[in-house]
C-alpha cells in the first residue's frame, strides 16, 4: 500500500479543538457550498465529510462545544448522520443536540447568522473545508477577529487565496482529499490518490517529452486531436 | 499606549466606512480617466467581430441581481453586438435567478437597437429559459433540446419557434458566447458543449474568475474573456457604445487605493513590530 | 440481507450503470434506443435538481416552525421569514411572470442579496490591514501579486505607474496560468478517480452511508 | 418612470441599508432584513422550481408523455429524506443525478481539462514565457504528489510548485479585491441614484437614530474591539 505524505493539518485539528476546551468556547466546522449534484462540489464535499467525521470524533472525545451550519438539505441529513455516529462512537451521545449541533441554515441567508454568532459565541476554532465560494472572506476574516484559530482547506481556485492568507493554517486543492483521505485511514482513498499521483507523473513525462521534442523542431501539434 | 499600538487596534468599522466614502465619493463626483484595453478584452471582441451573419449563437445567460451591474451593460452590448451583424442568438439560464436578468438584458439590448434591425422573438432571438442541473443541465440540453425544455422562456413550445426549427443540439451552432457571471460555470460550457461539438466559446465572467480561466485561453479552449465591470467598459468603448459600465469601472479608482493604502499601512505597523520585537 | 440488497447495493449499481451509460455513449456510437434512455435520464437529473431546490426550502420552513413553537431566543424573527415565504411563493404560484412576484423579487430580494453578496469589499479591506502581511516569503509572494494585479485593474492604476499593465497581464498569462494549469490537471484527475470510487461503490457519502456502518445497515 | 418602479427603487435602497448595517455589528435591524431575504428567496426558489417541474413534467405527462411519471416520483422519493426510517427512499433519487453528472464530467474533463492542457503545455523552450509555463505546469502538478516524500529532489520540485501557485493565488487575489468593491458600487449606483437619492439618506439618518438608541440604552448589544 503506497504511503501518503503526512499533513501537518492533522495535528492542527487536534490542536484547534484542544484549544477551544481549554477556552471552554465552541469550535465551529463549516462546509459552505455542498450541492452534490454537482460533480465538481461532490469532491470536495465528500472530502470535507470524511475530516468532518474525524473532526466531530475529536470535539466529542475531547468534549468542546461543536457546530456544524449545512446550506443544502440532502448534504445537512448526512451531516446530521456523521456527527451523530461521531457522539456515538465516543459513548458521548449526551453531548449531541439534536437540533443544535448540525443546523440546516439555507444557502444565501447564512451569512448574517454565522457573523453573528461567530460574535456572540466567540468561537475559538474555525474549520473551512469543501468547497468555498465569496463567504470565504467574510467568515475567515470574522473568524481572526474574533480570536478564532483557523484551519482552511478548499479546491476552489478563487479562493484559496483567502484561506491561505487568512487563516492560521492551510491547505490548498487537493492537498483537501489527501487529508480526508488520511483522517478516514480509507484504504481505497489511498490507492485512488496514488492511483491519480501516476496519472500525474504520466503528464509530466508527456509534457516534458513534448516539450523537447517541439525544441528541437519535431511538429507536435496533431497529438490528441483525434 | 503608543500610536502602532493604537493604529493596530483600529476599529474595523472605521475601515468599512472608509471604504464606502471611497466607492460611494466617485459615483456622486465622475471622473473618467484614461484606461488601457486587457488582452482577454481585446481578444473577446475579435472572436465576436468574427462570427459571421447569419450564423446562430448559444448565449448563456449567468449574470445574477449582485454580479448584473457589472456585467449586464456588457451583456447588452455583445447582444447588441450580435443583432446588429444579423447573428441569430438561442439564450439559456443555468441560474434561476439568472433567468430573470437575461430576460432583463434581452430587453434592454431590443430597446437600443436602431429601428428596422430584425429581432423578432423566435425568429432572431429565443430564450430557452431555466435549466436545473448545473453541469449535466447543460449537457442534457445541449445533447437533446426538445427532452429537456419543452417550452421557452414565454411558454411557448420548442416546436413552434421557427428558429429551432430542425435544430436538436449544440452542432447547428458557430459560437458559444458563455456570460458566466461568478457561477465559475465556463468549464461547463467548455467540456459540454465546446469540445464535444467542437465549437468555439468565448465570454464573461466576474473579475476574480479571469485567472482561473486564463490557461484555457493560452490553450485557445477559450477565444478570450470579459473581466467584470472592466471588461464590460472595454466592451462598450470597443463598440462605441459609451454606457453604464464605464462610469462604475472609474469608480473603482479610490476603492483600490485605499486596498493598497491598507495593505502598506499594516505592514509598516508589522515591520516596525518587528523592529522592536514585538510581533 | 435483502434490506440491504436494496438500501445499499441497488443504488451502487444504479450509481455505476447511470455513469457509464453516459461514459460510453461519448466514446462509442450506440443503439437509438440507448441514446434516447441516455436523453430521458438526463431531462430527469434536471427535474430532480429542481426538487432537490424545493427540498431544501421544505428543511427551512420545518427548522423556523420549529423554531417559533418552541420560542426559542429571537423566535418572532421567524415570524418575517414565515410571513415572506408565504407571499412570494404565493405570487410565484400565481406565475413566474406574475407582476407582483417580479416586483418582490427585482426590489427585495435583489438588492438584499446583492447586499449581502458584496459585504465581502468590507471584510477584504479590513483584512488587508490586519491579517494580509508579510510574515514569509509565501505570503510575501501572494501579496506582491495581489497588489500589482490590482493596480493593473484599477484605471488609475496604470497613471500613476504604466508599466503595471503590462507585468500585471504577464502574471495573469504566464505564471499564474502555469499555476492554475498544474491544479486543473490535478482536478480533472481527481473527478475521475472520484468516478471510479463513487462507481465501484467504495465511497458512498452521497448516499449518507459511510464506511463503519456497513456492519450495522 | 411608473411609481412602482419608483417605490422598487426606495424599498431596494432600504432594504440594502438594512443589509448592510450588519457591519456595525448584530442588530435587529440586519436580523429582520436577514429573515425577510431568506423568505423571499425561498419563496422564489420554490415558485421557480416548481414551474420548471410543471412544465418538464408534469405538463409532459398530461402531453402523454407517461415515461415522465418516473421522473415525478424521484422527486417526490426525495421526501424519504425528512425521515430517517425512510432515508433509503431517497437514495434512487440521488443516485440518479450522482451518476448521470459524474458521467457526464467523466467524459467531457479527459479531454478538455487534462489531455487539451497537456496538448497546450508542451512548448518549445524558445522563449522565457514558454519555459515559464513548462516549468511551472510541471512542477504545480507535482505539488500535488502525495506519495512523493518530502525530501530529496522534490522537495525543490515542491518548494517551486509552491512559489508558482502562490502566484497564482496572489492574482486571484488582486482580481478579486476589484471584483468585491465593484459589487458594492453596482448596489451603490443605484442606490444614490438622483431621484432616490434622498430617500437612501434619510434611511441612513433613521436607522443610525434606531441603532444609537439601541445601543445607548443598551437594548442592543455593542461588540467593542471588533
Amino acid at each position: 500500500m503506497p504511503k501518503l505524505r503526512r499533513l501537518q493539518a492533522i495535528d492542527t485539528i487536534e490542536e484547534i479543538i484542544g484549544r477551544c476546551v481549554e477556552m471552554g468556547r465552541p469550535a465551529w466546522y463549516l462546509m459552505d457550498t455542498v450541492d452534490m449534484t454537482t460533480p465538481s462540489v461532490l469532491a470536495p464535499t465528500v472530502a470535507a465529510f470524511q475530516i468532518l467525521a474525524y473532526t466531530a470524533r475529536m470535539a466529542a472525545r475531547l468534549g468542546s462545544k461543536f457546530f456544524v451550519p449545512v446550506v443544502q438539505g440532502l448534504a445537512y441529513s448526512i451531516a446530521y448522520d456523521i456527527v451523530e455516529e461521531a457522539y456515538k462512537a465516543e459513548g458521548k451521545q449526551e453531548d449531541f443536540d439534536p437540533f443544535g449541533t448540525v443546523m440546516y441554515l439555507p444557502a444565501g441567508a447564512d451569512r448574517m447568522y454565522i457573523i453573528n454568532n461567530m460574535w456572540s459565541e466567540r468561537v475559538a476554532g474555525v474549520f473551512f473545508m469543501g468547497s468555498w465560494y465569496h463567504k470565504a472572506v467574510i467568515f475567515t476574516e470574522n473568524a481572526a477577529r474574533v480570536g478564532a484559530l483557523s484551519l482552511g482547506g478548499t479546491d476552489t481556485t478563487h479562493n484559496i487565496p483567502f484561506l491561505v492568507a487568512i487563516c492560521d493554517y492551510s491547505i490548498i486543492g487537493e492537498e483537501l482529499y489527501a487529508l480526508g483521505a488520511y483522517v478516514s485511514q480509507d484504504p481505497t482513498q489511498t490507492a485512488s490518490l496514488a492511483g491519480q499521483d501516476i496519472g500525474k507523473y504520466i503528464a509530466l513525462i508527456i509534457i516534458l517529452l513534448g516539450s523537447i521534442l517541439a525544441t528541437v523542431g519535431f511538429d507536435i501539434s496533431g497529438i490528441f486531436t483525434w | 499606549m503608543s500610536i502602532i499600538d493604537k493604529l493596530l487596534k483600529l476599529d474595523q468599522r472605521i475601515i468599512f466606512a472608509l471604504m464606502f466614502i471611497a466607492l460611494a465619493f466617485p459615483i456622486l463626483n465622475p471622473v473618467v480617466l484614461p484606461m488601457a484595453i486587457q488582452d482577454y478584452s481585446q481578444q473577446a471582441f475579435d472572436f465576436a467581430d468574427n462570427i459571421p451573419e447569419g450564423s446562430i449563437v448559444i448565449f448563456e445567460g449567468g449574470l445574477n441581481a449582485a454580479t448584473y451591474p457589472q456585467g449586464g451593460p456588457g451583456m447588452v452590448v455583445q447582444m447588441y453586438h450580435m443583432l446588429t451583424k444579423g447573428v441569430k442568438i438561442v439564450f439559456f439560464s443555468i441560474g434561476a435567478e439568472a433567468n430573470l436578468w437575461t430576460m432583463t438584458a434581452i430587453e434592454t439590448a431590443l430597446a437600443k437597437l436602431p429601428a428596422g434591425t430584425p429581432a423578432e422573438n423566435g425568429v432572431d432571438w429565443v430564450h430557452l429559459g431555466y435549466v436545473a442541473g448545473g453541469e449535466a443541465g447543460t449537457g442534457a440540453l445541449w445533447n437533446d433540446i426538445r427532452a429537456t425544455v419543452a417550452a421557452d422562456y414565454f411558454d411557448t413550445p420548442i416546436d413552434d419557434i421557427p428558429l429551432l426549427e430542425g435544430i436538436n443540439d449544440a452542432s447547428s451552432f458557430s459560437a458559444i458566447l458563455w456570460w458566466g457571471g461568478s457561477e465559475g460555470s465556463m468549464p461547463y460550457g467548455i467540456r459540454q458543449i465546446s469540445v464535444p461539438f467542437g465549437i468555439p466559446i468565448s465570454g464573461m465572467c466576474t473579475t476574480n474568475e479571469v485567472p482561473n480561466f486564463s490557461p484555457y485561453i493560452s490553450a485557445g479552449q477559450l477565444q478570450g474573456l470579459f473581466g467584470g465591470v472592466r471588461g464590460s467598459a472595454e466592451y462598450e468603448f470597443l463598440l462605441n457604445m459609451p454606457g453604464p459600465a464605464l462610469g462604475q469601472a472609474m469608480a473603482t479608482n479610490f476603492g483600490g487605493l485605499l486596498w493598497m493604502i491598507m495593505v502598506l499601512l499594516g505592514n509598516v505597523i508589522y515591520f516596525v513590530q518587528r523592529s522592536r520585537g514585538e510581533a | 440481507m435483502s434490506e440491504r440488497l436494496y438500501k445499499i447495493q441497488l443504488p451502487i449499481y444504479l450509481t455505476a450503470i447511470f455513469g457509464i451509460l453516459m461514459i460510453i455513449e461519448h466514446f462509442f456510437p450506440m443503439p437509438t434506443a440507448v441514446t434516447n434512455i441516455n436523453v430521458t435520464l438526463r431531462s430527469f437529473v434536471t427535474v430532480v435538481s429542481a426538487a432537490a431546490l424545493i427540498l431544501g426550502i421544505i428543511f427551512l420552513t420545518i427548522a423556523h416552525v420549529r423554531t417559533i413553537s418552541i420560542q426559542k431566543g429571537g423566535w418572532y424573527y421567524s415570524i418575517f421569514y414565515i410571513v415572506s415565504l408565504l407571499i412570494t411563493a404565493g405570487l410565484g404560484l400565481m406565475g413566474i411572470r406574475n407582476e407582483n412576484f417580479l416586483w418582490v423579487y427585482n426590489n427585495m430580494t435583489a438588492p438584499i442579496g446583492a447586499a449581502l453578496y458584496s459585504l465581502t469589499a468590507f471584510y477584504i479591506t479590513s483584512a488587508a490591514y490586519r491579517v494580509f502581511r508579510a510574515r514569509n516569503w509565501n505570503a510575501t509572494v501572494l501579496l506582491v501579486c495581489a497588489f500589482i494585479v490590482l493596480m493593473m485593474l484599477i484605471p488609475i492604476g496604470a497613471i500613476i505607474f504604466p508599466p503595471v499593465v503590462p507585468i500585471g497581464e504577464w502574471l495573469r498569462s504566464f505564471p499564474s496560468s502555469a499555476g492554475f494549469r498544474g491544479m486543473i490537471m490535478g482536478i480533472s484527475l481527481g473527478i475521475m478517480g472520484l468516478g471510479v470510487r463513487v462507481f465501484t461503490g467504495r465511497q458512498k457519502e452521497h448516499l449518507g452511508i459511510r464506511e463503519e456502518r456497513m456492519g450495522g445497515e | 418612470m411608473t411609481d412602482a418602479e419608483m417605490m422598487g427603487l426606495i424599498a431596494g435602497s432600504l432594504v440594502s441599508l438594512g443589509a448592510y448595517s450588519v457591519l456595525i455589528g448584530d442588530n435587529p435591524i440586519s436580523k429582520i432584513t436577514e429573515n425577510i431575504y431568506m423568505g423571499i428567496l425561498g419563496g422564489y426558489i420554490f415558485a421557480i422550481n416548481w414551474d420548471f417541474i410543471q412544465k418538464n413534467a408534469v405538463a409532459k405527462v398530461a402531453g402523454g408523455e407517461f415515461v415522465y411519471i418516473i421522473a415525478i416520483l424521484l422527486s417526490l422519493m426525495l421526501l424519504g429524506r425528512l425521515k430517517s426510517e425512510y432515508l433509503w427512499i431517497s437514495r434512487y433519487p440521488v443516485v440518479l443525478t450522482v451518476g448521470v453528472g459524474l458521467g457526464l464530467a467523466m467524459r467531457t474533463t479527459v479531454m478538455a481539462d487534462f489531455l487539451g492542457q497537456i496538448r497546450a503545455t508542451m512548448l518549445p523552450w524558445n522563449s522565457l514565457n514558454n519555459i515559464v509555463m513548462v516549468i511551472g505546469t510541471c512542477t504545480a502538478a507535482a505539488y500535488f504528489i502525495f506519495t512523493a516524500q518530502s525530501s530529496g529532489v522534490y522537495k525543490y520540485v515542491n518548494t517551486a510548485g509552491r512559489l508558482f501557485l502562490l502566484c497564482a493565488f496572489g492574482v486571484t487575489y488582486g482580481q478579486t479585491v476589484s471584483f468585491r468593491m465593484e459589487l458594492v458600487i453596482g448596489r451603490l449606483v443605484a442606490m444614490l441614484d438622483p431621484r432616490v437619492a434622498m430617500y437612501t439618506y434619510a434611511f441612513i439618518v433613521i436607522i443610525a437614530a434606531i441603532l444609537a438608541y439601541g445601543y445607548k440604552t443598551k437594548k442592543i448589544e455593542w461588540h467593542t474591539g471588533r
